[in-house]
């Protein structure tokens, strides 16, 4: 059942060292408030999940909060290459990432699968691709009604998902509207779930399909305002795309993304930083 | 008049760079109805200037979710608010990859790539070795199914021998395989469920096209004003041409100055710091 | 691409016989009057499918459209029997009616797979049930993660699904709202398919994600006003009850059955009937 | 007072029915905040008594698709507009099955059944044998899955030797199979996903409860006037009783007050040719 947690309460109450961690957001809502929270508490050893790690998880890794990435797409969206992503696979700074990788059809099929509580996903994917063959995750089945072989992957159930939202009324169950991605999915796959939204309000004024997550489907909701900054949020504020263009510069150097984020995440209040 | 509408003006332009002239050629041969799963960047533009020309009812599909999608101005990412504002529907992404892609409702997947070679295998993982790679690019993403679960597939870039190699380095997504072979060999019920692969290749130099019995990338076509060497020369195999190359239609001013209002406005748009909050 | 035809024209170029045929709607917008048609048009030997058929598949059975019936729950809601069902499957009468049996759970599954174009659902299912001994058509898979073995059963993949829904716009795209059951994944599994709506409006008005069907994911829509009734429409008129109890002695007797039906079926003009 | 709320007459009824007690009996085994996933009938009834009286948090889960429903009247079937109007939201259908139930999100699935044996089994499949029925029933909807994928399972049923048999004529839904030792036999991973089963039925004259070895259901509470006999002669199998059954509180006055209000409101409400539109 939902509880009303601070940020910084809601982080480190159900984000622990060495846990599987997802933070999702399909270019919109993407949880940054909350990662920066979870640098800011120098979380560590965390297997990140994402099917599109992009700038936030750039930052964690290049803090050296995650040991291991399980992901479909790793880039700066219309930008280019995530530099800290790159410096850690490449040239394991500031440690050594091991790196799990799908395509966006499987990680998307994997999220629903958590969310169904099955241990697979199937699906008719990878034909002749070479990641099968560095991802010993992606195996087969064979239909036992038409005996084609399927792809098959194991379902996302991580230790714990924090996604953005726009807002929860105060019994706390939360509205999700616009490009919903899996924030869906990868909360009810989750064992425990953060949700940070921009306001509480009194009724969620939803119609009867909108994506609403009940109460008792969250473990915590904590208000942050702006919390999805510079990425979106659908109804509240735009994407920043300077922001995202002016990151290629900043995370290219590994002393100009450290004083980036000294300034601008780690001496920055709970809930303000961009 | 190829949009059919009166006033446009639809003369060869006076005027236009390389990349405009591949961004026209690729627009033009998607076909007014078209579905179409649009890769971002350079697959992007063509679309929507398809859209915006020739081919209004052209149907977008970005992997976000966001289904049969209109944008004002280009998208920075997969998933601006744009697309969603401007969008019929917007769904889920397991559901835009099971129902919309996987069920086979796409005519047209048309993607990017860092590197392709001869058999059209597409390249967006890394180069050098899996493990201890030189370069680390973006990954997969929805490449991998769309290029099979597609009908066909348009593939854009930009002709360079680094980026038009014998072999990649990798098979991010299925072209024909290593052999050519791989899309002959599949299971019947998968065979019936997989589209043709990329039946064209648009660069800034040229028309590309798989030899209907080998599966090799063939020149069907060459731009205007560009010589055989200069294709031979950025293109990291013995390049083959069809015996009579067609000589790709210029741009007409009309296409050319759409393409051009498109992008400006796509400019100002995304240079503002706050740009408006979607609706 | 969406045709908009009449509910006749619909029905006699997307319906033939001996198709497989799914007439979906989970107790909200199940598609009566296009149902009526196709018994008008004395369709024969079809496989009907159907989570839940009710009244308008009792209808169709007794009236001899069908010969075989996949199905997860076959009665009255709140009501009991279905009298014709019963008569066809205890006493072969108006003639032997095959019967293929799922839960709901799977069937919802094998809908999913359909319009996801997979030839196969995964379901935690059927355990300690006798079902699996009676439908050859659940079988099994091992998870190639877990090693544990999960219910399998083939996709549906109706010839053609007819559904009602609210409202389609002048293009051809159709809102559906409410309790949306498997409409939406019925269509997408169909070869065909046909909707019929209670009107069509200018702009669907739909919110971001809303359950809408593009045009060119529907082979022909008819306007066909009141046509789920005596179920109801969200938003138009609500679900007839008093008939669904009515209904009880109407097809407890093979003549009173033939009589209702020749009285207000099938000298009814198209669209009209109730 | 069990809802904790001032002003409602507490004191026990002064005449009700066995149907009433039953009902009662049954709202009563919910906790206020458990997420229950509602049957058609018997289980709504009770449910929704428990939501109006002592578990005003309790989480209503109808197999239509809507998520924590607050119906003003009881529905008459499982789908009715009422269900939605008054849902906190409305998944589809599939999403129910696959996110909700099979996602391990139910505490409580309320069942009822034509059949219950002796290792609570349930048959709502049919009479006789499968392929010429004596009486051909509804068959297994939602119930399946629903007595396996909730955490525990209650079920309501009226006391019957033509109802509590011996061995059902086919087990639609598991309770602990033909031997009572089904659920003890699963695949570990199963097992992790899979529920205790029915814990607790409900009848017009007793509560039974599975015995914690054998997993036979034995009469562990009996309901007040009546006697041991009466049970005896309705169950279809030599039942059992634990040492010293408890006798079943009564009623409270304001708990037959509000079932009466809820039934009477929902009898005018489905009398009507034509109920209002659902908004």
């Amino acid at each position: 059942m939902a509880e009303f947690l601070s940020l910084h309460e809601a982080i480190a109450r159900h984000v622990h060292d060495g846990d599987i961690v997802a933070l999702e957001g399909f270019t919109h809502l993407i949880p940054f408030a909350a990662g920066h929270e979870i640098i800011r508490q120098k979380r560590q050893n965390l297997t990140l999940i994402r099917m599109t790690p992009d700038l936030l998880y750039d930052q964690m890794i290049g803090m050296g909060c995650a040991s291991k990435l399980i992901f479909s797409w790793g880039g700066n969206p219309g930008v280019g290459s995530l530099h800290r992503l790159r410096d850690a696979v490449e040239k394991h700074y500031p440690a050594k990432l091991e790196i799990l990788e799908h395509s966006h059809a499987a990680m998307a099929c994997a999220w629903e699968a958590g969310a169904a509580g099955l241990p697979l996903a199937v699906l008719r994917g990878y034909l002749g691709s070479d990641l099968p063959r560095v991802n010993q995750d992606i195996r087969h089945i064979d239909c036992p009604f038409t005996g084609e072989r399927l792809a098959a992957i194991p379902a996302n159930r991580p230790d714990v998902t924090v996604v953005h939202a726009q807002k929860a009324d105060r019994a706390g169950n939360v509205l999700i509207e616009g490009i919903i991605g899996v924030q869906k999915e990868a909360v009810l796959a989750a064992r425990r779930s953060v949700v940070t939204v921009e306001e509480v309000v009194d009724s969620l004024e939803a119609t009867p399909n909108a994506c609403v997550l009940p109460a008792w489907a969250i473990s915590a909701i904590a208000v942050a305002p702006g919390g999805a900054a510079p990425s979106y949020t659908h109804g509240y504020y735009a994407r920043r795309n300077d922001v995202y263009k002016q990151w290629d510069a900043i995370a290219r150097d590994r002393d100009t993304f450290r004083q980036w984020m000294e300034d601008n995440v780690m001496t920055v209040e709970e809930g303000v930083s961009a | 008049m190829s949009d059919g509408s009166p006033g446009h003006d639809n003369t060869t332009a006076h005027d236009y760079t390389a990349t405009e002239m591949m961004t026209v050629t690729a627009s033009r041969a998607l076909t007014n109805g078209t579905t179409c799963f649009v890769g971002i960047g350079l697959p992007s533009e063509a679309a929507n200037l398809a859209r915006l020309t020739h081919a209004p009812d052209t149907v977008l599909i970005y992997e976000s979710g966001t289904l049969q999608t209109r944008p004002d101005v280009l998208p920075l990412s997969i998933g601006d608010g744009e697309l969603c504002d401007t969008a019929l529907s917007t769904v889920s992404v397991p559901e835009m990859f099971r129902y919309w892609l996987q069920g086979g409702r796409v005519d047209v997947g048309f993607l990017g790539t860092a590197q392709i070679d001869r058999y059209a295998n597409l390249n967006t993982t890394l180069i050098g070795d899996y493990r201890e790679p030189k370069v680390r690019l973006p990954g997969g993403g929805g490449a991998p199914e769309i290029a099979t679960n597609s009908r066909e597939v348009f593939v854009m870039i930009k002709h360079s021998a680094r980026a038009f190699v014998e072999e990649v380095d990798f098979i991010t997504s299925l072209g024909f395989g290593r052999d050519g072979r791989a899309r002959d060999d599949l299971h019947p019920e998968t065979a019936r469920h997989t589209g043709r692969g990329p039946t064209l290749v648009i660069t800034d130099l040229c028309l590309m096209r798989p030899d209907p019995d080998t599966h090799e990338l063939v020149v069907t076509s060459i731009h205007p004003g560009v010589t055989r060497e200069q294709i031979i020369e950025a293109t990291g195999w013995s390049v083959r041409f069809v015996n009579a190359p067609e000589a790709t239609p210029e741009p007409s001013a009309h296409e050319v100055q759409v393409l051009r209002e498109l992008k400006a406005r796509t400019e100002r748009h995304h240079a503002g710091h706050h740009e408006e909050a979607s609706a």
